[in-house]
């Protein structure tokens, strides 16, 4: 939080504040995530596809405290990290030498995919809810949930495509962010896409538990998260220092 | 737009009252519409007996009632027009005032008559005929609200002395004779045919 | 003029009131009790009457009768063809 | 759409390099437009032609005919849905440019945004959840049939039933466009807008009725308002085009 020691007084200052809290939530509640994603006894290995109804129903009446544990956590923190992809439309809109369709684009897109994301975990605690529900609904409930979680990618992979084609389009003498970071947003979109074929695949890297579907889409977002992060603080610095708040 | 203009074009030379725009809507509306309606008479005719019982579970005199009432309203906000015209505002704020207030009563009439249905049993699921009846005098309620919020605009656009389009008066005044039109169409096919 | 244009809206008033009052008593609803039976020239007349209402609506109450000559097409199109199906849907 | 994205030039001069002869409306705005029928395109061949539902199967059958009808389109849903969840961004971008030429309207920011958090909402009723709920069913053919059918009436009734969503953006839309001194869309275009709003409270016998005019198949509820959602897309994707044409280009970014 040192930036702000040279701009704290500045009339605007408080822009660049609640971008720093939003930017900072994104670490934190990144953490708790993290603790949710590791105490999750379904993601490692992730549970397979090919598990029958009764594992499944097992599964759920063996492990219920880990996965409410779980799924609560996320539920209450999954969507904390919205602020953050926030952050980012707030630095598309100060892009100068563009309009700025792409940050309303963008900011479309992070509201519709969150709105998955919230809807999955609430699957998976439906299926932990009554133990004695039959392993048919329960498997049913479990499919949706994997399916939700997993498949959805298009409103992510739009998201970076738009912030990619934002940072090519920002060429103008002070660019937001550096060209790299375009190339990088792009790369994760590409990274996350063939995820979608969790939807319709049960065996191999493309099913939910497969090697491109589960580890490379959440390693790419995850890692995608950390990367923004720094460069995003860095980009706040800059906006705090050249004060040209928007 | 001048007074003098409007009133001695009266019959000599063509004017399309109102704007373009609420043409469109009107016309617009008048095919979908008929649409529906016509969509009514088909099924209509796939089960005329079902449809001509129902029809008596209507309360005609209601349904003549409401339709008198939309006439009158329709008489003033084709008078209000005259007036906004004749350059004489108030007189034309009066008469937009009376329309509204049919309108209101056109819809408090509905209300009851729809509570009556109901308390009759008679609801949404009852059958084709009652989903027809429900639906379409439902949708030409939504048209009567946003006829009374629309002569709310332009009983506004007649109390500001430095607005006072004519234009605005008539669009409004052709939207609100559209609601009427529809109505009387709705009373002929669903209370009055055999 | 305008005095003349009240009286032409006021006359469309009184004719279309008196319509809505020759259709209450065609209504199959006012059969007190008894069951009403389908009735062509009834369905005939009220098409009819209905079709004159909503003349009159476009001509004196919209002002079509003073508009171009595309609108005054258009509406007495729309009018035909609708009744005329629904005439035709009921015949049929 | 990355093809469409990745295939863009990495632009040597920026829009405001003055040696440019000035090209009509910004080049931004351009590629974002050109995404919006595209992904109409591909919106309409998924839920047509690959996964059936459209026009949507009856609401009146046995739980058999359902669970057959799952196992008939079974591959064409995969394909279809499979799709759907990778490009559904393109409906985020089909609202953005909408909120984007709305903000430059002079009505204020408000109903932009109503549009923008109403549609986002809407996506997942309106356009998400018939896909999940079709590809799961699927997934596994082996299922009771009872639970395929109640994925079937799941996915249709949220499918055809999701109204007030979009009520709420068209009604937004028609307000800003009747109150904006920009022109930036025709005033008619908010009536048609109301005629949307029209066609979603004449789908609200959906949820009531399995056969006739208002089922979620009828000709009222589906085909009419199927008709007059075609219309207006298709206005407002020719008067998107033309608020690009108009727009300068040196017309400052939003605020």
């Amino acid at each position: 939080m040192q930036i702000l020691a040279e701009v704290e007084d500045l009339p605007k200052a408080a822009n660049i504040k609640t971008q720093l809290i939003s930017l900072w939530a994104a670490p934190v509640f990144g953490i708790v995530l993290l603790i949710a994603f590791l105490a999750f006894p379904g993601f490692f290995p992730p549970m397979s596809p090919d598990m029958t109804a009764e594992q499944v129903a097992k599964f759920y009446s063996d492990h219920t405290a880990l996965i409410r544990f779980s799924m609560i956590t996320f539920n209450l923190c999954g969507i904390m990290l919205l602020p953050f992809f926030m952050v980012i439309v707030i630095q598309m809109k100060r892009m100068a030498s563009q309009s700025h369709v792409f940050a309303y684009c963008y900011l479309t897109a992070a509201v519709s995919g969150g709105t998955l994301f919230a809807l999955a975990d609430i699957f998976y605690l439906v299926a932990a809810f009554r133990p004695g529900r039959s392993p048919e609904l329960v498997m049913l409930l479990n499919d949706m949930a994997w399916m939700i979680f997993i498949a959805p990618v298009g409103a992510f992979v739009a998201m970076n495509l738009l912030l990619g084609a934002a940072i090519y389009f920002d060429d103008g003498p002070t660019p937001v962010f550096p060209r790299w970071v375009g190339h990088y947003a792009i790369a994760t979109a590409l990274a996350m896409a063939p995820a979608a074929g969790a939807a319709v695949f049960s065996t191999g890297p493309l099913a939910w538990n497969g090697a491109v579907s589960f580890w490379l889409r959440n390693g790419a977002f995850a890692l995608f998260v950390v990367v923004m992060f720094f460069v995003l603080r860095k980009v706040l610095h800059r906006q705090a220092v050249d004060g040209v708040p928007t | 737009m001048t007074n003098t203009e409007e009133t001695v074009a009266d019959v000599e030379s063509t004017h399309t009252p109102g704007d373009g725009h609420m043409w469109v809507m009107v016309l617009g509306d008048l095919i979908i519409f008929g649409g529906y309606f016509i969509i009514f008479m088909v099924y209509r005719a796939m089960n005329p007996q079902e449809f001509l019982t129902s029809q008596q579970h209507l309360n005609i005199n209601i349904g003549v009632l409401n339709t008198l009432v939309l006439l009158v309203s329709s008489w003033f906000i084709a008078r209000s027009v005259q007036a906004a015209r004749a350059g004489d505002p108030a007189s034309a704020l009066r008469l937009t005032y009376l329309g509204g207030l049919c309108g209101v009563a056109f819809i408090l009439i509905k209300a009851y008559e729809w509570s009556t249905e109901i308390v009759a049993g008679y609801t949404i699921s009852s059958n084709d005929f009652f989903m027809f009846y429900y639906m379409l005098t439902g949708v030409h309620l939504f048209h009567v609200s946003l006829g009374v919020l629309i002569l709310g605009i332009t009983v506004r656009e007649l109390r500001n002395p430095r607005r006072r389009r004519v234009f605005m008066v008539e669009a409004g005044a052709t939207y609100w004779h559209m609601v009427d039109l529809l109505w009387i169409v709705i009373f002929a096919l669903l209370y009055v045919m055999r | 003029m305008t005095a003349t244009a009240a009286r032409t809206t006021t006359y469309a008033w009184i004719v279309l009131s008196a319509i809505t009052i020759v259709s209450w008593w065609l209504a199959p609803g006012h059969t007190r009790g008894a069951a009403a039976a389908a009735s062509v020239p009834i369905t005939v007349v009220v098409v009819l009457l209905a079709l004159i209402k909503g003349r009159i609506i476009i001509r004196y109450f919209m002002e079509v009768r003073t508009a171009p000559p595309w609108l005054k097409l258009f509406t007495d199109v729309w009018l035909t063809i609708f009744w005329a199906g629904v005439l035709a849907i009921y015949l049929y | 759409m990355s093809s469409t994205i990745s295939a863009q030039p990495s632009p040597g001069a920026g829009v405001a390099d003055a040696s440019r002869a000035p090209r009509v409306g910004k080049r931004d705005v351009w590629l974002v437009f050109w995404i919006v029928p595209a992904f109409y395109t591909a919106f309409g061949v998924i839920f047509f032609a690959l996964a059936r539902v459209m026009p949507p199967p009856r609401p009146d059958v046995t739980v058999d005919q359902m669970a057959h009808f799952l196992h008939a389109h079974s591959v064409t849903i995969k394909i279809g849905f499979g799709v759907l969840v990778l490009i559904v961004g393109g409906a985020g971008v089909a609202t953005g440019i909408v909120v984007y030429h709305m903000k430059r309207m002079t009505v204020g920011s408000v109903m932009a945004y109503a549009y923008l958090g109403s549609m986002s909402v809407g996506a997942l009723p309106g356009c998400l959840l018939v896909a999940f709920c079709f590809l799961t069913a699927v997934y596994r053919p082996d299922r009771d049939p009872q639970l395929l059918a109640l994925l079937y009436d799941l996915g249709l009734l949220s499918y055809v039933g999701s109204l007030g969503c979009f009520s709420t953006a068209y009604f937004a839309f028609a307000v800003a466009i009747l109150y904006d001194r920009n022109q930036i869309f025709p005033k008619w275009l908010a009536y048609v807008s109301v005629w949307q709003i029209v066609t979603e409270i004449m789908a609200v016998p959906v949820f009531v009725s399995k056969a006739g005019p208002f089922a979620w198949n009828g000709s009222i509820s589906f085909w009419m308002g199927t008709v007059i959602f075609c219309f207006w897309l298709g206005c407002v994707i020719v008067f998107l085009k033309k608020a690009n044409e108009l727009q300068p280009v040196d017309e400052p970014p939003l605020d």
